[in-house]
């Protein structure tokens, strides 16, 4: 009985919600969602941080640094800090809120946790040499009918597909 | 006529306001449709759930027609809008490196996010991952570099490389989206694990 | 928490944002530019739009049905001194209904203010505006007023083409 | 099942008229008249021969000056550090990234204010940002910085002090240290933060 308000809403309804927030997006800033963005700057303030000339001195961080601009007070990164509350307030309505480590039972919590720090810099990797994320790239890219958002949609998707096969104990 | 912010100069603050509270609408759509959980966003590869294909796609159908019929009456610059800009080879091999990310982790940067925000350890290693992935690329990014830039063919839109019109494309892609939905919800049915759609 | 609640905030959320796109629909009144900057460019280019004040008395002189002389300054520089036969059309107000239905006719408008600069800039903006058949008298009330000597005899010197240099260029040239 | 098939049947309508109505090109470049209208008479778009003169002294980089009279007439005389874009050559592509750009201020200047006050008022149109006017072109920059007028003693102190800095100018741009212009020509660089095509700068990389 207590799972009764743990049920998700239905996914269409959901996509809509979804749509209309990322519609709500393009038509109040002309830009998409995003996520990995948001990480990135996270990541240059913080090198940034540990060394400035060096980061001045790097192709890849000083795209993003320069004297009057602080990277954390960027767009993307106050959205995510938005992703964290919206997730927050739609897990205690939900009743969803508690600590817990999801996984397979077949796997050990060791594992899991080795999975997703190894999933995590293989994504962060990859959305920065595809510019941008599921959020970013695909979605807000389909939503504008770029080429570059379908091309990494099905990208991201056949290729989880196709390896789909080999970790199929971590998620079955 | 929109995008407002960008047109009428809106300042700094405001901005970063909406942003927060775009960010909020975002992740109340994606905690309530579920993909704060990494077994339910694994499950579309499996067939045994497939919320992912379905809040995906129904999200970009209906930011498409609505950017469609809004730039239709007039009310938004599809111009100013930011369309994705393509370079070929990174963008393949960056969605087939995420693509192995998704699987192998289970989460994608937004939903991890999410995810963390309700309390789950794995999206939070999932995070630090990521982390861990931007900087390595930033401090081999003089390797990349080239690949990085190759193949740069500008703010290409797919109706344009077709040679069609949005609608038109907008129509295929609906049509595509609704025989996925439909073959998703078969295999949702062959595939269905009680077990699993319960521990989720 | 039950789930109506959860509808009812995703319901919220739509309906703030449908509400925002629908106000920000009523915006007010705008005048579109019809001409567009590239083709206006174009015509800049090629053709001329300006009317020295030599043909300028020479229509004046004749009196010429089609012509009229607009007098975009105001009221008050208008009174002190102005074209005769001009018409005076603020360029505040040049927007006002009142006036566009004048500037609508098909008669051949020529602007002027002090000088030539405001004139040529409300012509620029009337004619991407969609008005045609404007044009611009070169030196404006400044150059007329001067140069005119009784009612009918207008005697032109100086200069009074903006764009023609006015000094010798070579005391510049020469200094390096 | 029932609702499923209303509701794709829902998506395809919609995305069947999507299909069938014309595509529109939206532009909101285009001001509306009375915004313009207003701006001619802020006259906030003009920058006078003093303070350009201020600014090229100071050898201040926020100023792109640019000539938009004939090529002849560039290279017989030309101010400090300015290109030239003749003013048919406006809107070619080659000099988008100078116009369309949010790095700098363009200064336009002519002999007189006519073709920069044009040339403004299009690319104001296209909504192009940063581009001002030489208030008086060349002719007042003669008459004010080259050879200043003497101030009649009535004028009061502020004009005294105004002519002995446009003294000290004058100085600067005809005197030894006057900039040599085939030098100056190269300087001008391109913008460094160029702005594509004004579009949002986004994506989520």
């Amino acid at each position: 009985m207590e799972n009764k308000g743990n049920k998700y809403m239905n996914p269409y309804l959901a996509g809509l919600l979804l749509g209309v927030v990322l519609l709500a997006s393009f038509y109040l800033t002309g830009r998409g969602l995003g996520a990995s963005g948001a990480m990135k700057s996270v990541v240059v303030s913080g090198v940034d941080k540990v060394s400035h000339d060096y980061a001045e001195n790097s192709h890849f961080y000083s795209k993003y640094i320069s004297n009057d601009q602080k990277p954390l007070r960027s767009w993307l990164v106050l959205e995510v800090f938005g992703v964290l509350i919206g997730g927050f307030i739609s897990g205690a309505l939900s009743g969803r809120l508690n600590l817990k480590l999801e996984k397979s039972p077949k796997i050990t919590n060791r594992k899991r946790i080795w999975m997703a720090i190894i999933g995590g810099a293989l994504f962060g990797f990859g959305s920065q040499l595809g510019r941008g994320c599921t959020s970013g790239a695909a979605l807000s890219g389909m939503a504008v009918m770029s080429l570059a958002g379908y091309v990494t949609m099905m990208a991201i998707f056949g290729t989880a597909f196709a390896l789909a096969y080999f970790f199929r104990k971590n998620w079955i | 006529m929109g995008p407002i912010i960008p047109l009428f100069e809106i300042s700094e603050e405001i901005n970063l306001l909406i942003a927060f509270l775009i960010g909020i609408g975002f992740g109340f759509a994606l905690e309530q449709a579920g993909f704060s959980s990494s077994r339910k966003l694994a499950g579309m590869f499996y067939g045994y759930d497939i919320t992912v294909l379905k809040v995906f796609f129904t999200a970009a159908i209906v930011a498409m027609l609505g950017l469609l019929f809004m730039n239709y009456m007039g009310m938004i610059d599809m111009s100013i809008v930011y369309v994705n800009e393509y370079y070929m080879a990174s963008a393949i091999i960056g969605g087939v490196i995420m693509g192995a990310g998704f699987i192998i982790g289970g989460f994608c940067p937004g939903t991890s996010v999410c995810a963390a925000a309700i309390g789950k350890i794995d999206a939070m290693y999932f995070i630090g991952g990521s982390l861990i992935g931007i900087l390595i690329f930033g401090q081999t990014y003089p390797l990349w570099e080239k690949l990085y830039n190759a193949q740069y063919l500008g703010s290409l839109k797919l109706s344009d490389s077709l040679g069609i019109k949005d609608g038109i494309l907008g129509l295929l892609v609906i049509v595509a989206a609704i025989l996925m939905f439909w073959l998703g919800e078969l295999a949702e049915k062959r595939f269905k694990r009680e077990d699993i759609s319960k521990e989720i | 928490m039950k789930r109506p609640y959860i509808k009812l905030l995703g319901l919220i959320i739509v309906l703030l944002t449908v509400g925002l796109v629908f106000t920000s629909l009523q915006t007010s009144k705008k005048y579109k530019f019809d001409t567009k900057a590239i083709e206006l460019h174009k015509e800049l280019v090629s053709s001329t739009h300006f009317i020295d004040p030599q043909k300028a008395s020479e229509i004046l002189s004749k009196q010429h049905d089609e012509y009229i002389f607009v007098d975009i300054r105001n009221p008050r520089e208008f009174d002190n001194f102005h074209i005769e036969g001009a018409v005076n059309v603020p360029m505040q107000q040049i927007l006002d209904d009142q006036f566009i239905s004048f500037l609508k006719n098909d008669k051949t408008k020529v602007l002027y203010s002090n000088e030539s600069i405001e004139a040529d800039q409300i012509r620029l903006l009337l004619t991407q505006f969609g008005y045609s058949n404007l044009f611009v008298l070169q030196g404006g009330a400044n150059y007329w007023k001067e140069n005119m000597i009784s009612k009918d005899v207008f005697k032109s010197k100086g200069e009074y083409d903006d764009e023609k240099l006015k000094f010798d260029i070579s005391k510049l040239t020469a200094t390096e | 099942m029932k609702a499923r098939f209303i509701l794709s049947l829902i998506l395809v309508s919609l995305g069947l008229v999507a299909a069938i109505l014309p595509q529109k090109k939206n532009s909101s470049i285009e001001l509306d008249a009375q915004q313009l209208l207003n701006e001619i008479q802020q006259e906030n778009h003009l920058i006078s021969t003093d303070e350009m003169a201020n600014a090229l002294i100071n050898n201040d980089p926020e100023y792109q000056l640019i000539d938009l009279r004939s090529e002849t007439e560039y290279k017989q005389y030309s101010l400090p550090g300015s290109i030239n874009i003749p003013f048919e050559k406006l809107f070619d592509a080659e000099w988008a990234p100078y116009i369309d750009q949010i790095a700098r201020k363009n200064v336009f200047y002519s002999n007189g204010t006519t073709l920069s006050s044009e040339a403004w008022m299009l690319t104001k149109q296209r909504g192009f940002k940063n581009n001002y006017i030489l208030q008086g072109g060349l002719n007042e920059w003669y008459t004010t910085i080259i050879e200043p007028e003497v101030p009649a003693s009535i004028n009061g102190e502020e004009a005294i002090n105004d002519y002995e800095a446009r003294l000290g100018a004058k100085q600067f741009f005809t005197g030894a240290g006057a900039v040599n212009n085939a030098s100056a020509n190269t300087d001008a660089k391109k913008p460094v933060a160029r702005k594509k095509k004004k579009m949002v700068a986004g994506g989520c990389s």
